[in-house]
């Protein structure tokens, strides 16, 4: 399969159409709204499945096998949120709390956004590792705790253990990494009890989700247009640096063609679910619209159309 | 009938904030609080996404001083940095001595 | 398979059974709600995923093939509001909103009725043509701002440009249109992904609707008792006319008898979704109790009960 | 503590009415709004399905004037044909310049 | 504007109570209510499981009187057994003489 | 399969490490809250849906095969209440009012206990017969109302014969007792059509409600520590008493060792779902915190991690 029609396939999934279907919603004014609590419903099931899977996967699993992947998403937890807060800082002309806002989020990782790497990577004929969801679990975290670290000095001090406390007690970590507890004790037994539930209709739930997720993103534009161009461009170049390292480390940890797409994803998202709660407790005087904007309305879809194919192009060169 | 006049603070804010407030007012004096889901929009648009819920609605009754007392903690820790409304009626509460 | 057996299958299943109760729960002052959200999840999962079927099938469908039954359909969508008006105001001797509320009813079609009629065809052992789901979502729409034409004179001048654009993009039509663009744009390699989610589960999920339905339902029926035995009639009779209409247009636009007798039935059904909230907000002088208790008191259980077996019991006649 | 007193007006309406509402309340001059989802009986009963969500209860906290022009409206406009229940209170508001 | 001057009674309850407290306010008077979902926090902790809801808001309009009969009903029949609160304010209504 | 493998089984089941999971989340004061309404939904559906499979295995049950089972469950009804009401008044040293709550919960049913019963004699490679929901639906009534009546004195009088209509009505009685009919009147037919909504994503559905029910348990512990080491004692003692009467019964009526175990189960279970809104509102001087601490703090775990395979081994005696 060659990468236009990957890239065909890849536009006209039902979860990328249903994204811009919920942005269109926002663009008629239709008055079309998610009943409260069901956004809350779907992040927690997709949250758990994701652990779940990825739990069921380790299990089975050698320490081996995983400890150099693990080392570079862990890597890839330290470098990220640097390199997005220095150039948030040069480029952004940004106070220490929004750049650090934003070094949070580009160093976390968007949940959504793997999983579309993962439908990439699958209908491309590549397989990614089966541990990759808890590759997930591990870089959600330490992006937002450097970021919060790294504007120590600009938040009104003290706080900082209670913050990270909230990062890894957060419901959105706490699912996923509970998710997974669950996956490698219950193992296959477990999986073939729960299958129906959490892993068969996963990708229809996450279209539902995604329809929601686009109308929040198109509420979010009306920011981006105040914010200006160069957020925008800030939102599409992160991810490509971060891509490309990504990519780098992978093939150091000796991924397969696969799991380093996923894995480039993985650094060049950023995160909307665990990040935007985490920093708006941690560093309130933070503006929500920038960060909100830039990782949800450019850096989201971005990557959904453009990011992941390109990682992939990249990635047939370098294992090629 | 024995009633009991107090202030009823009436605090709307954005919903991450719900542990925080809740914290605040039993330490500055409130017995009890009502909590319910909203949303609105005021001079700062939309904050946090939708997975953190909404705004919140946060009734407390209670004696004068401690109205005082939640408010300033309000002014003074949160209306800088969140999204908050806050206001205080009159109140006449059944058996209100529970209250204060 | 005979008849009768037919209606005893008919009148046997899940959804159909689980309508009845929830109307035996009103009706036994049970405590049974469901929980705020729940019945607009289930509508909002509904509607999508019906036009969702229904794009995939259209997606490999020809354009001669629909043609027909298109046209038909958008007849149907014309005809079908004049003809409820015009019985509204010489038999039930309404005035012009009261009268131009029903037809928008009647000229417009009840998904869960749709969905009825299509596992009844298939449980008699025949098929409908798949793009019937194309037809619903093209029916939808033309009723309501039909009715709320006739009523022009009735309303209170302005707002109709702002009706028809509310009906447009109102939720249910706003679902069930954007849900049939994505079935189309991502056809069988789509539905492959969500089937699990979007048509596995979804006569179940259509059963939990009606049990909410049937509670709705029955709180009606007080408001029924209150306007009298010629709305009952005309609540029978409507569908009676329309669905025969139906059969006629079916025919003529070539569609097999399974397609004809789901058209027909479509034709006989009144909506209670779409049309209630554009007729509440473009028509508000006229009467909600008296249309919502005709279309979901009497012309709903109706067409579920005797309605369907009629049409397809004269269909077998005119197809034999 | 700057408390300013101001009107805060509460407006029960069936749930079909929240963009129409907002859009009022927003033209006569409020500033900003809360809402909760409610539901509840009147002289009316029930009105439009569930599916469109029941009643919503609205929040405007204005000054006397504009409290005076939204009631107007919804005299004129809303009483007519829906089902809508509006009431006036005093409130003292914190920082309530900002609303004004 | 026709603004009658009205007593707005709340009552902020264990939800098991719905049926019972709407049962009770209508027999006492009340032309009318308005329900919202709330949770909370009180001299009795949690009661009921969440399978039932947690809390009931219940706001209604009514005259002088009809409320003190609210009141004491609850007073005598709810205070002793459940989780409850009940408050008056004063309130202006738009057409206020459909409410009692 | 042994003993031991098959306690390590149920222990690692998602169900039960979702229970876990969910005490953890309140220990770890994460915060992690599940959405309005999803509790009330997972219930509506867990609970429609078990009596749907019990009324499908109903529909092909002989009156012979189920009357002494039946039977059997009856007197348990009424048995057990009993057994629990002096208990509580002896050993406990409480008043008739709280007395009788705690009669009405244990001489009631647990859904997901028996579920969990169900789940364990399947792993071990045993069948129970197919009609145990319905005995499910058969227990979960008279314990309740024995209940009150043993606290009528106690009671303020009157309200009886309302106490007992509520239970009846109530919500999870209706919805059980409702899907059994469902069941019984659309058989194997109508459980083809909703299969994939109703039964195989169920244990994925108790999965994410325990994971709920774990929170709700682990927020009670604060009260029992309040409550005492007498009230843990008798949250254990209970279960063992009924469960030996139940297997005593079980065999009496000639239930499979499969059957027993699950009957046993039940019986030992206290409900937590239908009697504590019975009694909430018929025994409103009864301390809530008293009952639900007991059920859901003690008992439920209590079966879940020994209950179940202490009656499995027992069974296994007798039947051997
Ligand atoms: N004038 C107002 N009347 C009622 N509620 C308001 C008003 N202004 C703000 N709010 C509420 O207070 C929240 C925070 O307001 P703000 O800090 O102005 O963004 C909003 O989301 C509204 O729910
Ligand atoms: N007396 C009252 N007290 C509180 N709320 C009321 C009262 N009457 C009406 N309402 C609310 O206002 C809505 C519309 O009332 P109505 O126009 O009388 O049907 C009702 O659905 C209730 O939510
Ligand atoms: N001081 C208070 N302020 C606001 N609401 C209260 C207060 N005290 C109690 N409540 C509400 O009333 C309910 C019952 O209170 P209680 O009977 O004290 O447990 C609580 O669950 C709260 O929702
Ligand atoms: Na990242
Ligand atoms: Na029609
Ligand atoms: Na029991």
């Amino acid at each position: 399969m060659d990468i236009s029609e990957l890239l065909r396939l890849n536009l006209l999934s039902p979860m990328v159409l249903a994204f811009f279907l919920g942005a269109l919603a926002v663009w008629l004014k239709s008055d079309l709204t998610f009943p409260e609590g069901l956004y809350a419903t779907l992040s927690l099931y997709l949250l758990f499945a994701i652990g779940f899977k990825g739990g069921v996967e380790l299990s089975h699993t050698s320490v081996q096998a995983i400890a150099l992947p693990a080392l570079a998403t862990l890597l890839l937890g330290l470098l990220t949120p640097v390199v997005a807060y220095f150039t948030a800082r040069r480029y952004l002309r940004l106070d220490e709390a929004n750049a650090a806002a934003l070094a949070a989020h580009y160093g976390s990782v968007s949940a959504v956004t793997f999983l579309a790497a993962l439908s990439f990577v699958q209908a491309s004929g590549h397989r990614a590792e089966g541990f990759m969801p808890t590759l997930v679990a591990l870089l959600e975290v330490p992006g937002v705790i450097l970021g919060i670290l790294l504007a120590r000095r600009a938040s009104r001090g003290g706080r900082l253990g209670e913050a990270i406390r909230e990062v890894l007690t957060g419901k959105s970590v706490f699912l996923m990494v509970g998710g997974l507890w669950v996956g490698v004790l219950s193992g296959e037994e477990g999986m073939k009890k729960v299958e129906a539930f959490f892993v068969a209709p996963f990708q229809g739930a996450l279209t539902l989700f995604l329809l929601e997720l686009g109308m929040v993103a198109a509420r979010r534009l009306a920011d981006l247009r105040r914010l200006g161009v160069r957020l925008v461009l800030f939102g599409m170049a992160v991810p490509l640096l971060h891509g490309s390292v990504g990519l780098v480390l992978a093939k150091w940890a000796g991924l397969s063609l696969g799991g380093a797409v996923v894995l480039a994803t993985m650094a060049a998202s950023a995160s909307y679910i665990a990040a935007p709660a985490a920093v708006r407790l941690a560093l309130p005087q933070a503006n929500p619209s920038l960060y909100l904007a830039a990782a949800l309305g450019v850096t989201f879809p971005f990557n959904l159309l453009l990011g992941i194919p390109l990682y992939y192009a990249t990635a047939l060169r370098l294992w090629g | 009938m024995e009633l009991v006049r107090l202030k009823l603070v009436t605090i709307v804010a954005e919903a991450i904030l719900e542990k925080r407030l809740l914290e605040e007012v039993r330490r500055q004096g409130a017995k009890g609080y009502t909590l319910t889901d909203a949303r609105g929009e005021g001079s700062r648009g939309l904050r946090t996404m939708d997975w953190e819920g909404k705004n919140i609605r946060l009734e407390v009754i209670v004696g004068e001083e401690v109205a005082e007392r939640i408010l300033r903690t309000l002014q003074e820790n949160y209306f800088p940095y969140y999204a908050v409304i806050a206001f205080v009626e009159n109140v006449e509460v059944v058996r209100g001595y529970k209250y204060v």
